[in-house]
């Protein structure tokens, strides 16, 4: 097969990314324009047809690829695992990052505040910081596989603490009665339900056309550290050529 | 196994307490942020308790969670300690030298925290009864969240002291992940302290039980994963 | 009534979104060259 | 026992952090060999003896030590165990005596019979021992280091500059445990300037250079 390769991309990525772009101007017309606006929350809730899918995406599906990509590289040692766990999070962290500010925006003339002590933003803001965290490690200045075996760890235990927080999180808040407005009870016709399906699809496609993207390029740096490394080696072996015993 | 993590532990205690890093600087600190919180909140200022009928100061109603937060910064210097003694002259290469096992470093490194932070938790709690005023309700509710909030924070600061292990940005690195990851913690903590203070004990003892698994759940962890942690370190 | 949180929201999601992918997509363009193209092959 | 060699190394690169420390490093060292390696600052003489003790990493090529696959991890634990390394670092706590310091890192394995001759015989026993390790000078923290590594009788010593901050004494002694080692069927690896010295020891001498082994003509 013919495949021209440009960069990062290629045909398996146009075709996804065709699909992502097609969602999202689709997302774009239902979101903001064909649905109605909310009884309560107005068009406020149109913040939701972005915010709940990037939380979703980020936490259950990044952060997922990121624990199971964790696990098979300590198994059997796989770079391509390795890169997919940290091209993963990296995404992830992004969505996350979307879906708090979304939630803080949506929050304000919801709730009257940008931030409240919701069991969600709260859980999502310390999952943000978690996975900012594990991102830092993967930064680390260590040989190649100390970093990713360290990196490993960290993704499989962050997965968990993602979930310990929110458990914990959840449990407080339902303890103290009156969490206003709960997102699960907004009013939504059809209109807006499909807006919400679109929201899903389109954030489901953009990350994995993301996620192709950023592990190729990861993919490609670590070709490119081989090749440093190759040069390296070679520079240092050179280091002999020039060397004189009678120096010692 | 057991009989290695006795060996780290006694040998960790006895390292701080010849250095006395801990009395003559982890302390101090604990009651200095004590003291500064009363600084940032306003001691004077009161507020109806939850219960609705009593009227407490804020410190004093905040007490249980201001405690906790001193308690955890003073063992995020702890837990660096804790490695700092390995790094300076290569003594982290020389335990995996001599065949320590690595589940026995982790259960060692682990207990050795758990005794000084209980000696911490000791101090820093008669500090903070005498500073903020709380009333002290279920004293066994109290004990038994100290115990469990120590094991959670031992063994969790040991597996991300690890992770920072003989890395430059340790300092730095540690608080960053270990931090957001004791944030549950500090939830749990300060929620059943306020129950074995204000009352009723029954809200506190869920917490305590979910710090029970917190712990279980990073002992396992530590067990596992701390042969990779340190392998390459 | 909203309008003037939503829109921003989506401006920021959207246009962050349009910066990450215009900075991935660059920095890949950029490393590919200097990599043959008998190794810039992916796994598909 | 087999009788292969101790340690065999083809091709194999060690990274320290990104830099290739060892650059396709081959060497054959047999039992009984005392192997001195002479080589300029820099030259991967430390990360040799680091390899070989299974704690720097084996980023390519092949490695075995006591019939030991340094590739594998749990071999790898293996090998640390039954080599001695004396690097540039003591691995002592400061806060804790001598005594404390040798007994910790000896882990209750050596007869206390046999650890006391070694203290003895290294000059760190007698009033010595109740001494704070951080109180001691620069040669009495080595002796006490290398009564550690003498007491757990490895069969591989590793020695990265042993002479360094010794008295002509200290230096004498070193030969001397070397030596004994080797009469006993143990094998050695030493770094050392001090060619002159190690000369008379060495069974060989090899020149490492750019992260690599050559014969010493």
């Amino acid at each position: 097969m013919k495949t021209e390769v440009v960069g990062t991309g290629s045909r398996g990525t146009r075709i996804v990314g065709s699909i992502a772009l097609v969602l999202t101007a689709l997302l774009l017309l239902f979101g903001l324009v064909l649905s109605p606006p909310e009884i309560s929350q107005g068009d406020a809730v149109r913040l939701f047809y972005i915010h709940v899918p990037s939380a979703v995406v980020s936490l259950y599906i990044a952060f997922g690829v990121t624990l199971v990509g964790s696990v098979i590289y300590l198994k059997n040692g796989s770079v391509f695992w390795d890169l997919i766990a940290g091209a993963a999070a990296e995404v992830g962290v992004l969505f996350l990052g979307f879906a708090l500010i979304t939630g803080m925006l949506w929050g304000r003339p919801t709730w009257g505040t940008y931030w409240t002590w919701d069991p969600r933003i709260t859980s999502t803001a310390i999952s943000f910081v978690l996975f900012l965290g594990y991102l830092a490690v993967r930064r680390l200045d260590l040989d190649p596989v100390a970093r990713s075996r360290r990196a490993a760890v960290l993704g499989i235990i962050s997965f968990f603490n993602v979930i310990i927080v929110r458990f914990s999180v959840q449990i407080w808040r339902s303890l103290h009665q009156g969490t206003t407005l709960n997102p699960a009870d907004t009013q939504m016709d059809n209109s807006m339900l499909f807006s919400f399906f679109l929201g899903m699809l389109a954030m489901v496609a953009t990350f994995a056309w993301l996620l192709m993207h950023r592990f190729r390029l990861a993919w490609i740096e670590h070709q490119l550290e081989e090749d440093r490394l190759a040069t390296a080696i070679a520079a240092r072996r050179g280091e002999a050529s020039t060397f004189n015993p009678g120096t010692i | 196994m057991l009989t290695d993590a006795r060996a780290i532990a006694l040998k960790d205690l006895r390292v701080e307490a010849a250095s006395r890093v801990l009395t003559a600087q982890v302390l101090p600190f604990g009651m200095l942020v004590l003291i500064l919180f009363g600084f940032g909140i306003p001691p004077d200022r009161r507020v109806l308790a939850a219960e609705g009928d009593v009227s407490r100061s804020v410190l004093e109603q905040v007490a249980p969670g201001l405690f906790w937060l001193a308690v955890l910064f003073s063992a995020l210097l702890a837990v660096n300690r804790s490695f700092a003694v390995e790094s300076v002259d290569g003594n982290l290469d020389a335990l995996k030298l001599v065949g320590f096992d690595p589940a026995g470093i982790f259960l060692g490194k682990a207990a050795a925290i758990a005794v000084q932070l209980v000696a911490l938790e000791i101090v820093v709690g008669i500090g903070a009864f005498l500073v903020y005023g709380p009333p002290l309700g279920d004293v066994i509710l109290l004990v038994a969240t100290v115990a469990a909030t120590t094991l959670a924070v031992a063994f969790a600061g040991i597996v991300y002291g690890a992770l920072g292990a003989g890395q430059r940005l340790r300092d730095t690195l540690v608080p960053l992940l270990l931090l957001p990851v004791l944030a549950p913690v500090l939830l749990a903590a300060t929620r059943a302290t306020e129950s074995a203070l204000f009352g009723p004990s029954s809200s506190g003892w869920p917490w305590v039980g979910f710090l029970g698994a917190f712990s279980l759940l990073y002992l396992g962890a530590g067990i596992v994963s701390f042969g990779s942690l340190l392998e390459e370190a | 009534m909203g309008w003037q949180y939503t829109i921003p929201g989506y401006l920021i999601v959207f246009g962050g979104l349009a910066i990450y992918i215009a900075f991935t997509l660059r920095r890949g363009k950029r490393l590919a060259e200097q990599l043959p193209p008998e190794r810039r092959r992916f796994l598909d | 026992m087999s009788t292969g060699p101790v340690v065999s190394l083809r091709g194999a690169v060690s990274l320290l952090g990104r830099f290739p420390a060892l650059a396709g490093a081959d060497l054959d060292v047999q039992p009984g060999e005392v192997v001195l390696l002479q080589g300029p600052n820099g030259a991967g003489k430390s990360t040799l003896l680091r390899l070989c003790a299974g704690l720097a990493p084996l980023s390519d090529g092949s490695a075995t030590v006591l019939d030991l696959d340094l590739a594998s991890r749990s071999d790898r634990r293996r090998v640390r165990t039954r080599v001695g390394l004396l690097g540039h670092a003591t691995s002592l706590y400061d806060e804790l005596t001598v005594q404390a310091n040798v007994e910790f890192w000896t882990r209750g394995l050596v007869d206390s019979d046999d650890l006391d001759a070694v203290m003895d015989r290294l000059g760190v026993g007698g009033r010595l021992r109740d001494v704070r390790v951080g109180a001691l000078s620069a040669g009495q923290r080595r002796r006490t280091s290398l009564s550690v590594l003498v007491a757990r009788r490895p069969q591989l010593w590793l020695l990265d500059e042993p002479h360094a901050g010794l008295d002509a004494a200290g230096r004498d002694l070193i030969d001397d445990l070397v030596r004994q080692a080797a009469d006993q069927g143990a094998t050695a690896i030493v770094a050392s300037h001090e060619s002159d010295r190690v000369e008379g020891l060495a069974t060989r001498v090899v020149n490492v250079v750019g992260g690599q082994v050559f014969d010493a003509d």
